[in-house]
């Protein structure tokens, strides 16, 4: 890890964000196939092979259809309120390492495009931001479900963000660091139990910490079962239904975009990020393992779509404050004892 | 990487540990115990808890020292007004436990209690703090509990608008604080007391102070003077005080202020001693413009709550009169100063709970603050009648009662400094305030009350009868031995000055 | 001209935008919107000046907490309630315009004939990278130096947490505005249901404001009224 | 020139200033609100600004309790205007007034 020029970052986020936005097109065409196949159909079929152009289509639709603002709206702030949780939501890409510094035709070049002291801190600030783009979005509609599922999504999002904070903590204990590629490369250190040698991925020492982050993750995202901010059946989309045209597909977006990111966040957090067999060797495997792991994630995410009916709003919140967040504090208090315990100061 | 704690030396710290364990005691016993127990109990575990934090504090006498890296200091300062602060407590739970079960919508106990405790405890850490951080959290703490006391009657829309007058005005102030002591912070690289004196003394060393800190020490008197209520920074306060109940009213006019002026004194004595000639003449404008018009402005009040509203501001005036009166010569500070003031607010709390407590004795027989409510109140009932004389006697500063030994030795003090002007402004502004003290006497003594208009409701009131005795008898007792206490407060800040210079040096 | 400056200039050009805007704006969404904006490029400025983790956290605790709660709050009343913009009297406006540009100049006063300190203290820029950085160093000296302070702030928090429950949460004695009776119960008839102040205020205040207000009654019947039996009386 | 403290002292007055006009001149008690706590937010920019300068991080500290004690105040200020708003009266500075005799 050293300084490099400016250029080859520009170079690596820009092969980062077109990674990105390709892979966030067809984790809607992912989500179609893999749900289609819960339910016995096929999924898309017509739109080039095995419907792999779909995304494109969607798009094309998309973009030709009018862009509507309705009278009672705040025009100003509706037609800004998409941009918000598309954008931040590929900002927070910044700190998530795709590998250490690789030799690339004889030059250092960074896999990441920026490693600063709070990486991990950085999501939740860029998670936190993406909010007003929901929160704004269903003000200024002007319409009563809107608002209810702006509102909704304001108080889940907040409980939610605590639970997903506080789930990391643990981490941070065990490595003394926030920085997400010093966290990474922790985990490629191996741990050997007598003949066995296994990764130390966080996700052994840290199990509650890791269903505390999936979960809060989940909810985060605003996917089922904890998609209340947009369930069509109470609230008509909640805080998307005023919007049509490249606006709605930008929020549509964010949300994808968000799960891959949250994906990323969590195989980098827990599951030890690039590392895998042969990951030390040749930096493209390491990046082929962290492509695995992202699509499981994603795959568990549509499962969860596929077989979970929605939380009720109480039901949400009483589990965020009443069971996570005791779990989550506990996870530190053990991890924080075990810690000492390390360092030789309680016994 | 490891951080080893020094292990701090717990047993300075004891009686905000009781307070502490007090408040967790009374919010679980709200949890858990039956509602119809949480009277007895509640108040019960308060006077006993803050009974003991008073007895650990007086075993503390005569001790110096500082623990938790500097932030916590014990000396005379911090242990007469921790004094200060934990009798002021338990008067208000004397006179406050009948209010607040039975009047004003029935307020919820434990939950009083919880931040009454939280707000003394937030008092005394400011009276302690050795640093600027501590006192800013510990002002806070104090004021943040009295918001939402101010603002607890919430069915009565009077007490949330006064609750929010007080929380933005609050608000507010502690930004300008905050600002100041960030200035202060900046022209000295440090934030405990101690060493921002030693750096000041080593950089000013004859020269003239530089601006920043000017502007810092500026920024931190206003920020102060808005919590204590000094005009031109006091329009929260009449709101503020008409809004709460009554007792609250009691209890702010005290703790909060007491947590102010040890604020003020920490600051200015101890960490921006050698700035004094700066800022005890802006003190001494600030005293004048607020005992003039708080009295005043307290002559047209109709009613007796605000009345004494407006009183308590002219206080504040005579509180920060005996503060101006720190003159450092050579380095010495003029000692009468600082135990001058400490008097004040011990003989400011009796006398000014007590009068707050007659109003609720008044309210508890369904009457309302007026000054109609009062009409009559002699032949009705000539005990509290007396009392209410003797507390507004004191107040308005005659002998043998103690308000007239406060500002006796305030008007010392000054003269001492040779602020003549300030000393005859206060004797004039105690001649204004008999008038408008006099007048409710005069209407208790001496007119008839509608006979239509008699005590409706007769709420048992046996602790509030008890606190109101034991303020007269202070107001009396205290002031007929005053000698003794005023040597307490010679000796207890002649204490806090020797720490002081020691931990100077 | 360094890039710093030219990053300095945008951000705090911004920011200082974002804030007038604050100030200005008519809708209290938009002013808290332009409140984002302005935290943001606080941030920013946090960040410039090597304290990357209070950056990170100003806009999580701000924005994403108290300015949240903010926005709740502006929804959750009515917004036909909010005042219109009116900035005082045209003089006040004007005075405070005054007093504002005279404190500025007061401050910038300061700020330029304010000397440095000379001695420089020891978290210079390489003692911070050697503690592993900005959040370690502030973690040593917050949890060593200023614990008690550290404990005292948890205790501030749990003030507030109590203070909004106790004064947020809808009051429970409060009757509900719509009270349903049934002819067939006796509690219909009962003085329970009475309308008006349950008890006399102790306060020279009108009932009306002590008490909170009590709706209209309706009347919900379920069945025939033939079929129910009053009180006192044997069924028709 | 260079980027000095100074520079950064002079944006946190403007913005402290910006912040205080704001309170003096609103009469929306939420936008007063959010103005002070800009007023923070510029003291936050000095005491970093001199915390940069003097190479000492207690000024970060400093802020950071200033931000836990803002985030608690905001809570009890966000409940009181509820509670307000709940008996039917607008958050406005000029309509308090009952309490005035």
């Amino acid at each position: 890890m050293g300084d490099q020029p400016i250029w080859i970052t520009f170079i690596v986020t820009f092969a980062i964000m077109t990674v990105l936005l390709l892979s966030m097109a067809y984790t809607t065409w992912y989500e179609r196939k893999v749900l289609a196949r819960f339910q016995d159909r096929l999924g898309p079929t017509r739109t080039g092979k095995a419907g792999l152009m779909q995304p494109l289509a969607d798009a094309v639709k998309l973009m030709g259809k009018e862009d509507l603002v309705p009278d009672a709206a705040d025009r100003n702030v509706f037609l800004f309120a998409p941009l918000i949780t598309f954008t931040t939501a590929l900002l927070s890409a910044a700190v998530i390492p795709w590998g250490g510094t690789v030799q690339i035709f004889g030059t250092d070049v960074n896999l990441y495009p920026t490693d600063i002291n709070v990486g991990a801190l950085f999501i939740l600030a860029t998670g936190s931001i993406g909010v007003y783009g929901i929160i704004l979005g269903g003000w200024s509609s002007g319409n009563r479900y809107s608002l209810l599922g702006a509102i909704r999504s304001a108080a889940q999002v907040i409980s939610y963000e605590l639970i997903l904070g506080f789930s990391l903590v643990g981490i941070f204990i065990i490595t003394g660091t926030m920085s997400l590629t010093d966290i990474m490369f922790k985990q490629h250190e191996m741990l050997s139990f007598g003949p066995f040698e296994i990764s130390n991925w966080f996700v052994l020492t840290q199990p509650l910490g890791f269903v505390l982050f999936v979960i809060a993750a989940v909810a985060e995202t605003n996917r089922a079962p904890f998609d209340l901010p947009e369930a069509e059946s109470e609230l008509v989309a909640g805080f998307m239904t005023e919007y049509s045209a490249m606006r709605f597909a930008l929020y549509f977006l964010g949300e994808y975009i968000s799960m891959i990111i949250m994906s990323l966040f969590a195989a980098t957090l827990f599951l030890g990020g690039t590392s895998g067999p042969g990951a030390d060797k040749f930096w493209g495997l390491g990046i082929m393992w962290l492509v695995l792991k992202v699509m499981a994630f994603l795959f568990f995410y549509i499962w969860l779509r596929a077989t979970l009916p929605r939380f009720r709003f109480d039901q949400l919140m009483g589990l965020a404050w009443k069971v996570l967040l005791p779990l989550a504090i506990l996870n530190i208090v053990v991890t924080a004892f075990f810690r000492l315990i390390g360092n030789g100061q309680v016994f | 990487m490891t951080v080893h704690l020094e292990n701090p030396d717990w047993g300075m710290v004891l009686p905000q540990l009781i307070v502490l364990a007090l408040a967790i005691v009374v919010s679980l016993l709200d949890a858990f115990l039956p509602r119809e127990k949480h009277f007895t109990v509640i108040t019960g575990v308060s006077l006993v808890g803050f009974g003991a934090a008073i007895v650990a504090l007086l075993t503390q006498k005569g001790e110096t020292g500082e623990t938790f890296h500097g932030l916590f200091r014990l000396d005379g300062l911090s242990i007469f007004m921790n004094l200060v602060i934990l009798i002021a407590a338990v008067l208000t739970v004397l006179i406050s436990a009948s209010y607040v079960e039975y009047l004003d919508s029935k307020m919820g106990t434990g939950e009083f209690y919880t931040l009454v405790t939280f707000a003394v405890l937030g008092a005394m850490l400011t009276a302690s703090a050795g640093d600027m951080i501590m006192i800013y959290v510990g002002i806070e703490l104090s004021s943040v509990a009295t918001y939402i006391l101010t603002a607890f009657a919430k069915r009565r829309g009077t007490s949330l608008e006064g609750g929010l007058k007080y929380f933005m005005l609050g608000l507010f102030a502690s930004a300008i604080l905050l600002y100041g002591m960030a200035w202060i912070y900046g022209s000295t690289a440090s934030t405990g007391l101690d060493a921002i004196n030693a750096s000041l003394t080593a950089t000013l060393s004859g020269e003239d102070a530089n601006a920043g800190m000017l502007f810092g020490l500026l920024l931190v008197i206003v920020g102060l003077g808005f919590k204590l209520a000094a005009v031109p920074f006091h329009f929260w306060t009449p709101d503020a005080y008409d809004g709460a109940p009554t007792p609250v009213t009691g209890f702010m006019s005290v703790v909060p202020k007491a947590a102010a002026v040890a604020a003020m004194v920490r600051m200015m004595v101890q960490g921006l001693d050698a700035l004094s000639d700066d800022w005890t003449i802006v003190l001494a404008v600030l005293a004048f413009v607020t005992m003039l018009f708080g009295n005043v402005v307290a002559i047209s009040q109709r009613d007796v709550k605000r009345m004494l509203a407006y009183s308590s501001i002219a206080h504040t005036g005579y509180m920060l009169a005996g503060l101006a009166a720190v003159q450092v010569v050579d380095g010495v500070a003029n000692e009468r100063s600082v135990s001058s003031v400490l008097y004040y607010l011990i003989s400011y709390a009796f006398m000014n709970i007590g009068a707050f407590a007659v109003i609720v004795w008044v309210q508890h027989r369904g009457q309302g603050t007026g000054l109609d409510d009062f009409s009559g109140l002699a032949s009705r009932s000539p005990l509290p009648a007396l009392a209410m004389t003797i507390f507004l006697v004191s107040l308005m500063g005659i002998p043998p009662t103690i308000g007239f030994y406060g500002k006796y030795y305030v008007i010392v003090a000054l003269l001492d400094a040779n602020m003549l002007w300030l000393a005859i402004s206060i004797v004039v502004a105690s001649a204004i305030s008999a008038y408008f003290y006099l007048r409710v006497v005069a209407v208790m003594y001496f007119q008839e009350k509608a006979a239509d208009d008699t005590d409706r409701t007769v709420v048992p009131s046996t602790l509030l009868n008890v606190g109101i005795l034991v303020m007269v008898v202070g107001v009396l007792a205290l002031g007929l031995f005053s000698g003794p206490i005023i040597n307490l407060a010679n000796d207890w800040t002649n204490l806090f000055s020797i720490a002081a210079s020691a931990a100077g040096q | 001209m360094s890039w710093e400056l030219v990053f300095f200039a945008v951000f705090s050009a911004a920011m200082l935008l974002c804030g007038l805007g604050v100030v200005a704006f008519e809708n209290p969404v938009h002013s808290a919107v332009a409140l984002v904006g302005s935290f943001i490029n606080v941030a920013a400025l946090f960040v410039m000046l090597g304290a990357e983790f209070l950056g990170v956290l100003q806009i999580i605790v701000y924005t994403g907490a108290v300015l949240v709660l903010v926005l709740f709050t502006i929804m959750l009343i009515d917004p036909t309630k909010l005042p219109e913009f009116y900035v005082g009297a045209p003089l006040q406006r004007f005075a405070s315009v005054v007093v504002g540009a005279i404190l500025l100049a007061e401050i910038g006063v300061a700020i330029i004939t304010r000397t440095a300190l000379e001695q420089i203290g020891p978290h210079t820029e390489a003692m911070v990278q050697q503690m592993g950085g900005n959040v370690q160093a502030i973690g040593q000296v917050m949890l060593s130096e200023y614990a008690l302070a550290f404990e005292i702030a948890s205790l501030v928090l749990t003030v507030g947490v109590v203070g909004a429950v106790v004064i947020g949460l809808p009051n429970r004695m409060v009757e509900p505005n719509t009270v349903t009776m049934s002819l067939g119960h006796t509690r219909g008839s009962s003085d329970m249901l009475a309308a008006g102040p349950k008890f006399e205020s102790p306060m020279n205040i009108p009932a009306e404001r002590y008490t909170a207000p009590v709706g209209e009654r309706t009347v919900v019947m379920t069945k025939d009224p033939d079929a129910y039996t009053h009180p006192g009386e044997t069924s028709k | 020139m260079d980027l000095t403290t100074n520079h950064f002292l002079f944006v946190s007055a403007a913005l402290f200033v910006i912040g205080m006009m704001g309170v003096l001149t609103r009469r929306n008690i939420l936008i007063i609100f959010m103005c002070v706590e800009m007023m923070v937010a510029a003291v936050g920019i000095t005491l970093v600004a001199f915390s940069h300068e003097t190479a000492t991080i207690n000024g970060q500290v400093f802020f950071l309790f200033a931000l836990a004690v803002a985030a608690a105040e905001s809570a009890v200020g966000l409940a009181i205007v509820v509670a307000l708003s709940r008996q039917g009266r607008a958050p406005d500075v000029e309509e308090m007034q009952t309490l005035k005799n």
